[in-house]
């Protein structure tokens, strides 16, 4: 009877929980990065050295930080949601799993690094 | 035996409900894409003022400000949808999802058009 | 009480000659208070007998009868041609492997339902008499117990259709039904079923379900709230 | 023995036929004790008829009013038209509190009262508030959650399957063969108790309210096995069936405050029970019905009253009536708010059957010898527990009460008892029957089945006289000898509706001529039964029952089985 319904044994609450909350959290910070960067900055009326100062004001790169670590996370938990639809075969959910974390840990990784460097980095 | 439906059925008279799932499942798909690339680009900002000079060139061309009003357009109605489908989570959406989603749409549609403004009023 | 003509197009399947279903035709006169299920009966008495297809109660409480009718999941039983005009397409649930026109395979569909332990379960002892439940205590689950088991729930949801171990609306808002009865001790062997991949997480709150339910059940609403007590009981 | 040639042989202690409430009970008691039990039902458990039943289940729980068993005993007594067997309605009044107190347990949702009992209501005929109910989907959720705990204890399921014939040989139940609906094939079930619990047989008429699989296989299969039927010709009628559909608008309605008028407008129940009105007895309301309907007050003088909710107002008709509201609109494409609903008598429940005795053995004549290991229960039966008029509730209560009884004594049965012999050749009854239908007969059944049914409404409804009956065996007759050449269309194995369906319309024809021989025998008017050319009820003569086997192709009818009357219940006249 059991043919019909494969017990997965892996919970999906924690990722719904997460996805969820991350979604409240991006909510404020996505807004708020696409103002400050998109919005305010259009036009050649941005320069190097006025980006460079806003990125070294303190709550900056704090703020960059957690819409990096939350938009990787809610982005990339959502596609490995729609990959396990389409996929059920244990090694493919393998392979896709691990090339998300992947991608992530890199990006995660070339962002923070951004993020440093934009802070560190003196004008010239 | 004949198994008709594999994928999705596209004769299925498709409500507000499965059109919204869609959509929001596409341009979250969308918006991990741009993500990844944004980060890698904006990585660039920190080889230097010539390089940052001739990436912020490209990003306020007309080209990129037409993609950056369609890019607004995708997160506000996947944001919009993403408090949608949590007030049905959490606060008993269900019982008017139509209206809601209207709702929500709506305002998205205000916030659309006030951003692809700001956007574009240096843009040409 | 006028006869009108209409036509009628059917995906027939039938098993021992068809490879795959295809469309088929028929022109016919019936009385323009006819529900699709009538259509279905002049059919299949008077023209072509060897068409297939579910029926017991004819007044939309067995929950046989449900079938997809011009793109929506409707029990063809109380469905009245005139909300179509002349013209009619009739076909199998989607979702479920087709097993003659249509009839659907409906044995997944009722093993999940088993799968979710669709009984009281108790540790207290019995009252002599019933147990005490509050009309407020009933009211949660009420609606609930409206449902007929007719499928057309778990044959609209998109999210199923890829995806056939999914368990699906209808198991899921039973699994809602005992989770929520104040007299069901249960709970916990329950949640940790439907807190599955194959559960209630492949629910992404899409509604097709509730749209097709002609019982007019508030699905995701119920399937919410089970989310939010899964997430509540495995923290 | 042809064993080789059926797709399958299953050795099973209980075989239960049919999944409404009375097999389904049956089948849980007996999964409960340990043994095999097998149900076998050519619907989904949950589509069987059991779940159509709105109004409620009854029992003296005196939740909400003071009640008591003999109050509950003595309505039924009248309500039979004192023709039920009152030894049958002891047992069941007894027993009927511990089976809802049981559904109670199992988890049925029934509807509360503010401190969280059983809530309960009037139901015609009865003297006290004794229906326990489900807003108004009583029997749906009685039928759903005994499908659950059957789920639970692991009772065998034959879905889709169709019994063909018993295998009852030198008077000893030895199983049955069964056509497998879904994939086509025959399947022989041995077993050492078999229940029949195969619900009503109202598909003989046009204007029904019952499902389309209410096609009394049961009776039919019983009559075919050389075994006896009793009283078949009671079947009640309700006054309100929609018009031409029959579907069942709920009594609800008219508890709520509906009325029925005729052409003129007039609220003719004045006439007929001026005290009750609308709220008499069904069989009462109906009669009346049909009184005005045949002496030309029917809504344009045709067939039909109507059922006028206009006066309770959009307010209370969407909040209370829903169902009403939408079965009017969806059906006749009338909306009861602002127009009145077009009704007339439905056939609806069918008060005789396969005769058992209280312990739910089949009986196989007037002294009482049973069939050993053949049971009974349910709507099929006839124990007589409703003699000649059923009250609304008392059978969804007769079918869980007696099929847990039923499944009680199959468990004793079967632990006692070994598998008896299957007979030789098990297969040839029911194989002739596909075959000639596959034969390739000219005649087609649907044609002959509408005759017969519309036949049956005209002269077999809620008035019956002489010329009419006999007017009728001769149709029945003539049908019965064009459904020898009668052919389908489908000769495929998988889900073959057509072959289904012209197998159902033998059982039809069959227990149709019984229901029409019975009604010619009875020379007089009781209960739901009633004659224009007797009127008159006779208990000098008739407070017995039918008994009628089909032999060498006619039916023989037997009178000496008398009704068994306590002497505190001594027959009275029936006045409301
Ligand atoms: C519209 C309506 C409303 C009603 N309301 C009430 C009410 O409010 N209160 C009340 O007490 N009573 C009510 N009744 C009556 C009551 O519902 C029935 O008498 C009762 O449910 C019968 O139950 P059952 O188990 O005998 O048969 P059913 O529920 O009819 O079940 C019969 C079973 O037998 C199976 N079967 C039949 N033939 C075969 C075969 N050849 N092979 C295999 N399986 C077979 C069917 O598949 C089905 O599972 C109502 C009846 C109707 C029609
Ligand atoms: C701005 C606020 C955002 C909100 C409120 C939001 C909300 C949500 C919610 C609630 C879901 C869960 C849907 C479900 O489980 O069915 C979701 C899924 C998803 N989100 Fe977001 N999101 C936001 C931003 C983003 C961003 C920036 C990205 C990309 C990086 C993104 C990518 C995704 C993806 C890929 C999914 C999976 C889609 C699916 O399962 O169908 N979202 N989002
Ligand atoms: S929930 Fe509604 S659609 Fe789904 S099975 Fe139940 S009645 Fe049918
Ligand atoms: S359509 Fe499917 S995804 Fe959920 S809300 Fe209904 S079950
Ligand atoms: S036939 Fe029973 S629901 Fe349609």
């Amino acid at each position: 009877m059991d043919k019909n319904f494969k017990q997965t044994s892996r919970s999906g609450s924690l990722g719904w929980l997460l996805q969820r909350i991350s979604a409240v959290i991006l909510f404020i910070l996505l807004l708020f990065h696409f103002i400050t960067y998109h919005f305010l900055t259009t036009g050649r009326s941005v320069s190097y050295q006025q980006v460079l100062e806003r990125a070294q004001s303190w709550w900056f790169p704090l703020l960059q930080f957690a819409f990096l670590i939350t938009a990787l996370y809610h982005g990339l938990n959502g596609v490995w949601s729609v990959l396990e639809d389409y996929t059920s075969s244990k090694t493919w959910r393998l392979v896709w799993y691990s090339l998300l974390l992947t991608v992530g840990v890199v990006l995660l990784f070339v962002g923070t690094l951004t993020i440093i460097k934009l802070y560190t980095l003196k004008a010239v | 035996m004949y198994k008709r439906t594999r994928f999705y059925d596209f004769t299925y008279y498709n409500f507000v409900g499965s059109w919204a799932w869609i959509l929001h499942r596409l341009a979250g798909l969308a918006l991990i894409f741009y993500l990844c690339l944004h980060i890698w680009v904006i990585n660039s900002l920190t080889h230097g003022e010539k390089t940052f000079n001739d990436v912020m060139t490209f990003l306020s061309s007309p080209l990129f400000k037409l993609l950056e009003v369609g890019l607004w357009g995708v997160i506000l109605f996947h944001a919009f949808n993403g408090v949608r489908i949590i007030i049905v989570d959490f606060f008993k959406g269900s019982l008017a999802q139509k209206k809601l989603f209207t709702a929500l749409i709506a305002a998205a549609f205000v916030l659309w058009a006030l951003g692809s403004y700001m956007l574009l009023r240096h843009a040409f | 009480m006028a006869k009108i003509d209409i036509n009628v197009k059917i995906l027939r399947y039938q098993p021992a000659k068809d490879e795959k279903p295809h469309w088929q035709d028929f022109a016919i006169s019936v009385e323009d208070e006819s529900t699709v299920l009538d259509v279905l009966n002049e059919i299949h008495w008077q023209h072509d007998g060897t068409l297939a297809y579910r029926r017991s109660c004819r007044s939309s409480i067995c929950g046989s009868c449900a079938m997809k009718v011009n793109g929506r999941n409707v029990l063809a039983c109380e469905t009245p041609i005139h909300r179509f005009g002349t013209k009619l397409k009739i076909e199998p649930l989607s979702g479920f492997e087709i097993l003659k026109d249509l009839v659907v395979d409906l044995e997944p569909f009722f093993a999940k339902l088993k799968r979710i332990r669709p009984y009281l379960i108790l540790d207290k002892p019995l009252p002599d008499k019933e147990f005490v439940q509050s009309p407020q205590q009933l009211e949660q689950i009420g609606e609930s117990t409206l449902c007929i088991l007719c499928a057309a729930c778990s044959a609209a949801c998109p999210s199923s259709w890829p995806n056939s171990d999914y368990l699906g609306p209808a198991a899921l808002l039973k699994a809602y039904r005992f989770v929520f009865d104040s007299r069901d001790d249960g709970a916990d062997q329950r949640l940790e079923i439907v807190n599955d991949k194959n559960g209630v997480w492949r629910c992404h709150t899409i509604f097709n379900c509730m749209e097709a339910c002609p019982k007019k059940i508030k699905i995701t609403e119920y399937l919410s709230r089970l989310k939010v007590k899964v997430v509540e009981n495995s923290l | 023995m042809k064993i080789d040639e059926a797709r399958r042989y299953h050795k099973i202690d209980a075989v239960i036929v049919g999944a409404g409430l009375a097999g389904l009970r049956a089948a849980l008691e007996v999964a409960k004790s340990g043994l095999s039990a097998a149900v076998i039902t050519k619907v989904y458990p949950t589509r069987s008829h059991s779940g159509g039943a709105q109004g409620g289940i009854a029992a003296a729980l005196a939740n909400v009013g003071e009640d008591s068993l003999e109050a509950h005993m003595f309505d039924t007594i009248k309500g039979s038209d004192y023709l039920a067997d009152q030894d049958i309605i002891e047992r069941f009044v007894n027993e009927a509190l511990k089976t809802v107190y049981e559904f109670e347990h199992m988890g049925v949702p029934f509807s509360r009262t503010e401190d969280g009992r059983i809530n309960q209501r009037p139901f015609g005929g009865h003297s006290a508030p004794r229906a326990c109910f489900a807003q108004d989907i009583t029997g749906h959720v009685l039928l759903h959650t005994l499908y659950e705990q059957c789920l639970q204890h692991n009772v065998l399921f034959f879905n889709e399957f169709q019994v063909l014939s018993l295998l009852v040989k030198d008077d000893v139940s030895r199983g049955l063969v069964a056509w497998d609906i879904r994939e086509g094939g025959l399947h022989i079930f041995h077993a050492r108790a078999v229940l029949l619990a195969t619900g009503g047989y109202g598909r003989a008429w046009k204007v029904t309210s019952n499902a389309h699989a209410n096609t009394g296989d049961g009776v039919a299969l019983v009559l075919e096995a050389g075994l006896p039927l009793e009283d078949m010709e009671f079947v009640q009628f309700h006054p309100t069936g929609l018009y031409k559909h029959g579907i069942l608008l709920s009594e609800a309605a008219r508890g709520e405050g509906a009325y029925i008028i005729n052409d003129k407008g007039e609220r003719f129940m004045k006439i007929y029970a001026a005290a009750k009105m609308e709220l008499a007895p069904r069989d009462i309301v109906s009669r009346s019905e049909q009184t005005e309907i045949n002496e030309g007050r029917g809504i344009h003088g045709q067939d039909y009253v109507y059922l006028d909710l206009r006066h309770l107002g959009r307010e209370k008709i969407l909040s209370r009536l829903p169902q009403i509201h939408d079965l009017a609109l969806n059906y006749l494409k009338v909306d009861a708010i602002t127009d009145p609903v077009p009704i007339q008598p439905t056939a609806h429940y069918s008060m005789g059957g396969i005769p058992a005795n209280v312990r739910t053995e089949v009986i196989r004549d007037a002294a009482g010898s049973v069939v050993k290991g053949l049971y009974t229960a349910g709507e099929t039966s006839c124990l007589s527990l409703h003699g000649a008029n059923r009250l609304g509730c008392n059978s969804l209560q007769d079918a869980a009460t007696f099929g847990r009884i039923a499944g009680i004594h199959m468990t004793e049965f079967c632990k006692k008892n070994a598998f008896a012999d299957l007979p030789a050749k098990p297969l040839d009854a029911a194989q002739a029957k596909i075959d000639r239908l596959w034969g390739g007969g000219k005649e087609r059944h649907a044609p002959i089945r509408e005759t017969l049914q519309v036949n049956m409404t005209k002269t077999m409804g809620v008035f019956r006289n002489q010329d009419d009956m006999l007017k009728m065996l001769a149709v029945i007759k003539e049908l019965q000898e064009r459904y020898q050449k009668v052919g389908v269309d489908d000769k495929g194995q998988a889900f073959n509706l057509d072959l289904i369906e012209a197998l159902e319309l033998e059982n039809l024809l069959s227990f149709s001529e019984v229901i029409v021989e019975g009604a010619l025998a009875r020379k007089e008017s009781r209960g739901a039964h009633f004659r224009s050319d007797f009127p008159k009820r006779n208990d000098g003569e008739w407070l017995r029952h039918t008994l009628a086997w089909r032999r060498n192709g006619k039916i023989v009818m037997d009178f000496s089985k008398a009704v068994v009357i306590y002497p505190q219940y001594q027959p009275q006249e029936r006045k409301y």
